[in-house]
């Protein structure tokens, strides 16, 4: 039984169950939401199964239609991949959750569809080693993303999504010219293959500036942000969330992967110093944004912008032995994304809620929806950076980083990012309490939305206290192992 | 399994579950909100006691978790925090019985008792916390909890009072944050011990040392109100009063005063900052902080915000004795660590009573309150002598101390600023009482509650008296055993004699 | 993203010739997976090593690929109906050009679809050409009977992904590999998805051309 | 230097052709037939280069790869078609507002 249990190819369930899914969904709309939640729930056990599989067996690997690499395409993953995986299945099942409740009935069914082949893209992406199936899922999301940013209409919609339609295009295809530059250089589109034969060539650098521009505007890095708050902001509630929790991520985990397996062995400091530089640029101006919005949904995009940042303070950090960095950067993944899923839902609530996102009149909300309240406060604590959280864990793994290599610039950004991460958090809090001038009638909030809101922030808190659990498990088959430049 | 390694860790959820089940209570069930409240402190003062007893016997109760690899999130109770840990959970017990009598018939009491909880279960990881990431945890932890508090009235200018009150605290929290990950990348370890963890950096990190030092004490400078880090202690008193109780005898200030005593000398160890050359300047900031708050306050009308910077002026005392750098003036520090909490909740319950009672705000308004409420104001009068430093009070054993560790340790400029400090106390707590007993009362009083033939409401009546008891017990008791006193003493040995 | 084109120019010219760089230093020999491929043929089940790659080394993508187009399809249906455009006149020519064309066209698919196995050809451009047939149809007015345009021809549509997808669950079933196909059956397996792949790409394109969502039970 | 680095050349032309224009223009049709123009350019370089084996038989699997790339660019276009009717339906203007904010 145990056997049985165990060989159960869960990677591939992983990418087939929401396929299948989402297409039943698209014949008969009618099981939509049933099926829609059944299936985020198998997801999450599957990505479990995958990781009891993966602490027995190490790393996973599969080559799909019998056909190793560099003919075909494998499966692969590691513990970076199993974060990445089992984060897309959490925030996944609390935003199936929210939906259920959320979307009237003529929205939902063109809802469930997209968001389920979304997941699955998500899911076929993280477990890729190949970097033209890797472009293939990348598309993949952007076309759902757009499609979802787009699905409630209206002027500001429309041209979020068209813009970020275009923006997500041209980054995909600068990622794809870098793509056909590797093979054709090296004569492979496997990681693993291309890890061992890439040298500093012209070609190396072409494609890693290619491919990096691209992966930097899909993830939205200052300056090449623009494209994310209209989008984010005028999106609805869930798919805000997804964008900003998970869609985002995609891309970034492509770019670690490549830099990790392929291009940091080769020495690039430059590059690395780039990024770390505008990372520590989005940190401040996204936080400076943020604090200026007087719309609570813009104020958390802006907050995404800074959040990216963090992530890519870790490249400059990771000279050397760069572990430590790495974790850092992949715990604040994993705690972003729950924080940020659970803000964008609260959003919605006080949407729902009030008619509106002014902040500076939410009148009393935190006696009229204190759940709501809570999962805000809660989010905002790892956002923060505070203890006990996971954004918490990862700023001190930075920090350390930081502290060691002696970067006082970087220590300086992370401590400013967060006083002001609290101002934009508070800003929010404080209103929260007061009563607006004019006080307005409002609609009952579903419960269901205000727990998927509130079981994500308190998820965000409980891998704060997880860390001596979750760091193994992302250590499984030493994804960081040859991580950062070579000194 | 070992029950004695789930004590400290009982003692935390003891308060903790209790915010958490009262967050969940209706408004209206105030039997058993109440019972709850008082199940709760009861609970932890038990518990309490029985570490209490451990640590008599030499035997300090200890929680291990991992946090991250190799730094564990560590609650011991070592003496230093038993010290601490019993004030506050004595003080607890007593303030919950005031707010309970406070806050009746007022709205959200259900959101106001958690977090009251949750401020109170902070507190005690601040006391038990056995290294510095499990101190910094529940320190903002502290910071969070009282946020809610503070604004908890909902008008603006709660709004604006919260919000300075978390410009300083949570700048002062990644001040903190900053020297503490300085640290660990130096040591490896966080762990508190006796006479500092940093033997093993030499005179190459002196430069590194300082920084952190500077890091470290100003980021707990900033809840423990030194000059001048305390612009937001006089706004933060648009609280309840009971909060204003908590904040300035037990949660916020103390655990900004108790912070730096952690540092001074389980961080550094006394002797090393000596030789760093760091107390010098912690005194002086202290001496500072005293003398400015007794200024302050001679010129405040209003009672809570008088007695809010003399909270600026008490705090420091117990930073001079640590600054002074030697055993007896450590016994003083350690030791009006308690009396002060004693003596300034009395105060904080004594104006929260009168407010309450009569609506008086103001010291010009305090006419002859003294008959109209002989037993508050007499326990007033008490917790003012103290403050002054007149025997048998408990405030005197922590200025003769502080006298006499000065001294021995040949800083007699010290004695100076104890007598000038004196005088100010006196300057500024004499005409209140002089009002408040000599002078003739109004006709009529702001605004009246009634309460039949007594006084005032009993649960507001009972915390100030046993108070104010306990603040003269601990001064003609001090020498018996488990005084503040003796226990201050057994510190100061571990800190100096040990080998 | 106003940058003025003077500044612009010289950065994409710049750009420009770094690529070019990059590419011209590539050696002039250079196999690629050629060899492989040509070595692995004989087991693939086809002949045209195109198909080859497409359908079975490389199946997954394919696989992946056609629900980016589903996807495609389901975006545009989503953003509901399209702005009120003007009816194509009836024209004679057009409507007797669409009704001569359309055999043809679906003939010319048939023929591609079938040769793509040992030469150039195959589903994409079988699919395309149907769906060409598809569009001129609909330019010459002709509509989908209403009662084929609720799930008949949500069937049609996902056929291609379902076909894909069930093959992928069948072969994991039988050789425990996602699409691995039994040697024996590689052939008839490949060809099943393409005749599949083939009409619900044509179908698909042209419901793109018509742009949203065909009413229920409206009258044309 | 035989005629596939022609082809890739003209391919990498192509694509900074329709960045160029990509960038420049404001009519979202103009941006959007960019975007296929910069695909375009990638697809050729894919077959080009993978002219270069020794024999006649071309390397197949960029062959393939092309395939697949077209039909995710057919779709994307169609997406974006669609969306900027619906655009200009919405905004009376096929072109994008200026972000707010920046």
């Amino acid at each position: 039984m145990g056997d049985a249990l165990f060989n159960i190819p869960w990677a591939v369930i992983l990418i087939l169950l929401p396929l299948v899914g989402g297409m039943t969904c698209f014949l008969w709309p009618k099981v939509a939401k049933t099926l829609g939640l059944f299936t985020s729930s198998v997801i999450v056990l599957s990505v479990v199964g995958l990781a009891w599989k993966m602490i027995g067996n190490g790393i996973y690997r599969h080559a799909v239609g019998g056909w190793s690499s560099p003919l075909g395409i494998e499966l692969y993953a590691d513990g970076l991949s199993l974060l990445m995986l089992a984060m897309a299945a959490l925030v996944g099942l609390a935003i199936s959750l929210y939906s259920t409740a959320y979307f009237e009935q003529s929205l939902s069914l063109r809802f469930w569809p997209l968001w389920l082949f979304l997941l699955a893209a998500l899911n076929a992406l993280f477990l890729s080693a190949d970097i033209f199936n890797l472009y293939v899922t990348l598309e993949l999301i952007g076309l759902a993303a757009v499609a979802l940013t787009a699905l409630s209409g209206g002027r500001d919609a429309l041209s979020g999504a068209m813009r970020y339609l275009l923006a997500t295009l041209l980054g995909s295809l600068a990622y794809l010219f870098g793509v056909v530059l590797l093979y054709h250089g090296f004569g492979s589109v496997d990681i693993a293959i291309l890890a061992q034969r890439v040298e500093a060539t012209p070609i190396v650098w072409a494609a890693l500036g290619l491919m990096s521009a691209g992966l930097v505007l899909k993830t939205a890095l200052f300056p090449l942000h623009f494209w994310l708050p209209p989008a984010h902001a005028s999106a609805p509630a869930p798919v805000s969330a997804v964008l900003s929790a998970l869609v985002v991520k995609a891309s970034f985990y492509i770019l670690l992967r490549l830099w990790l397996d392929i291009f940091g062995p080769l020495g690039a400091e430059g590059v690395a110093d780039l990024l770390g530089l505008l990372g520590a640029a989005a940190v401040l101006w996204g936080s400076l944004q943020a604090l200026r919005q007087t719309r609570l949904k813009l104020l958390i995009a802006y907050s995404t912008v800074a959040q990216i940042g963090y992530l890519f303070l870790a490249f400059p950090l990771a000279v050397g032995d760069g572990v430590a960095a790495w974790s850092a950067a992949a715990y604040l993944a994993l705690s972003h994304a729950l924080a940020k899923a659970a803000m964008f839902l609260v959003a919605g609530n006080l949407l729902r809620f009030g008619g509106h996102d002014r902040i500076a009149d939410l009148d009393r909300v935190v006696e009229r929806l204190p759940i709501t309240v809570t999962a805000f406060a809660l989010a905002g604590v790892s956002i923060m950076g505070l203890p006990p959280s996971g954004g918490f864990i990862g700023k001190w793994l930075l920090l350390e980083a930081a502290l060691v290599q002696g970067r006082w610039d970087l220590v300086v950004v992370m401590m400013v990012g967060g006083l002001m991460a609290a101002g934009y958090i508070f800003k929010v809090l404080g209103y929260a309490f007061t009563q607006a001038d004019a006080p307005h009638e409002s609609r009952p909030v579903p419960l269901s939305m205000e727990w998927a809101a509130l079981l994500l922030a308190i998820a965000a808190i409980l891998v704060g206290l997880m860390a001596t659990e979750i760091l193994p498990l992302v250590g499984i088959g030493d994804p960081f192992g040859t991580g950062g430049v070579k000194p | 399994m070992n029950w004695d390694e789930w004590v400290p860790l009982l003692v935390i959820a003891s308060s903790l579950l209790t915010g958490l089940f009262i967050f969940g209570l209706a408004e209206e069930k105030v039997r058993l909100r109440t019972v709850l409240n008082l199940l709760g402190a009861v609970t932890k003062l038990g518990l309490v006691g029985w570490m209490f007893w451990g640590g008599y016997h030499g035997h300090y109760f200890e929680t291990r978790l991992p946090l991250l690899p190799d730094l564990d999130l560590v609650l011991r109770a070592g003496p230093l925090a038993l010290l601490f840990v019993a004030l506050s959970s004595v003080l607890w017990l007593l303030t919950t019985i005031y707010a309970i009598g406070y806050l009746e018939g007022s709205p959200h009491r259900s959101r106001f008792f958690g977090f009251f909880s949750l401020c109170v279960t902070a507190t005690v990881g601040v006391a038990l916390a056995g290294n510095l990431i499990t101190f910094l945890l529940f320190y903002e932890l502290l910071t969070l909890s009282t946020y809610p508090l503070i604004v908890h009235r909902g008008t603006e200018e709660a709004r604006r009072a919260g919000q300075s009150y978390l410009i300083y605290t949570l700048c002062g929290g990644s001040l903190l944050l900053l020297g503490t990950v300085w640290l660990y990348t130096l040591t490896g370890t966080l762990e508190f011990t006796p006479q500092g963890f940093i033997h093993g950096l030499g005179e190459e990190h002196h430069v590194a040392l300082v920084a952190i030092f500077i890091l470290l004490i100003a980021g707990l400078g900033v809840k423990a109100a030194l000059v001048p880090l305390h612009g937001w202690l006089p706004q933060a008193m648009v609280a309840p009063a009971p909060v204003s109780a908590l904040l300035h005898a037990v949660a916020v200030v103390k655990a900004g005063a108790f912070g730096i005593v952690r540092v001074v000398y389980d961080v550094f160890g006394v002797e090393r900052a000596a030789v760093l050359g760091l107390t010098g300047p912690l005194a002086a900031v202290a001496t500072v902080s005293i003398i400015y708050g007794s200024l302050r306050a001679l010129f405040q009308d209003d009672l809570k915000r008088r007695l809010a910077f003399s909270t600026v002026s008490q705090v420091s005392y117990i930073v001079l004795g640590v600054a002074i750098a030697g055993p007896i003036a450590t016994v003083g520090g350690l030791v009006h660590l308690v009396h002060q909490g004693l003596m300034k909740i009395t105060l904080f319950f004594c104006a929260g009573n009168l407010a309450e009672t009569l609506g008086v705000h103001k010291i010009s308004e305090m006419d002859g309150v003294g008959r109209r409420m002989p037993w508050t104001m007499a326990a007033f009068t008490v917790g003012s002598f103290g403050m002054i430093g007149a025997p048998p009070v408990a405030g005197f054993i922590s200025k003769w101390y502080l006298g006499l560790g000065a001294l021995e340790a040949g800083q007699g400029w010290v004695i100076l600023v104890l007598a000038g400090s004196s005088l100010l106390n006196a300057a500024y707590f004499l005409p209140i009482l002089h009002r408040a007993w000599f002078r003739p009362p109004p006709d009529a009083w702001p605004h009246e509650h009634d309460f039949g033939d007594k006084e005032t409401a009993w649960a507001l009546l009972l915390p100030p008296v046993i108070t104010a008891l306990l603040a003269v017990g601990a001064g003609l008791l001090a020498t018996a055993a488990f005084s503040p006193l003796e226990w201050a003493q057994l510190i100061a040995r571990r800190e100096f004699y040990q080998p | 993203m106003c940058i003025s084109r003077w500044l612009l120019l010289p950065l994409i010219l710049v750009l420009a010739a770094g690529l070019g760089y990059a590419v011209l230093s590539l050696p002039d020999q250079a196999e690629g997976l050629q060899k492989m491929v040509a070595a692995k043929m004989e087991v693939s089940g086809v002949s045209n090593p195109v198909t080859a790659v497409l359908l079975n080394f490389r199946a997954y993508d394919t696989l992946l690929e056609m629900v980016v187009l589903l996807m495609a399809l389901l975006g545009v249906w989503s953003l509901g109906s399209p702005p009120p455009q003007p009816e194509p006149a009836p024209d004679p020519v057009l409507d007797t050009l669409a009704r001569l064309l359309a055999p043809v066209l679906i003939l010319v698919a048939a023929y591609l679809l079938w040769v793509g196995a040992d030469s150039p050809g195959g589903a994409f451009q079988a699919g395309a050409v149907l769906g060409a047939a598809g569009v001129l149809l609909l330019l010459a007015g002709w509509r989908l009977h209403h009662g084929l345009t609720g799930l008949p021809l949500r069937l049609a549509l996902v056929a291609g992904p379902a076909a894909f997808v069930a093959i992928a669950v069948l072969t994991m079933f039988k050789t425990g590999g996602l699409l691995e196909y039994p040697q024996a059956q590689a052939g008839i397996l490949i060809l099943i998805l393409e005749t599949v792949a083939t009409i619900s790409i044509g179908v698909t394109l042209a419901a793109l051309f018509l742009g949203a969502r065909p009413e229920h039970r409206k009258k044309q | 230097m035989n005629a596939a680095f022609l082809y890739a050349l003209v391919g990498v032309g192509l694509f900074c052709i329709g960045l160029y224009a990509l960038i420049v223009h404001a009519h979202l049709l103009r941006k959007i037939l960019a975007l296929n123009i910069m695909g375009s350019g990638v697809f050729l370089v894919l077959v080009a280069l993978a002219k270069r084996t020794g024999n006649a038989i071309p390397d197949p699997v960029p062959h393939a790869m092309v395939i697949t790339g077209i039909v995710v660019a057919v779709s994307a276009t169609a997406l974006a078609l669609f969306l900027m009717l619906k655009v200009a339906a919405e905004t009376g203007r096929a072109e994008l507002p200026e972000e707010r904010g920046e």
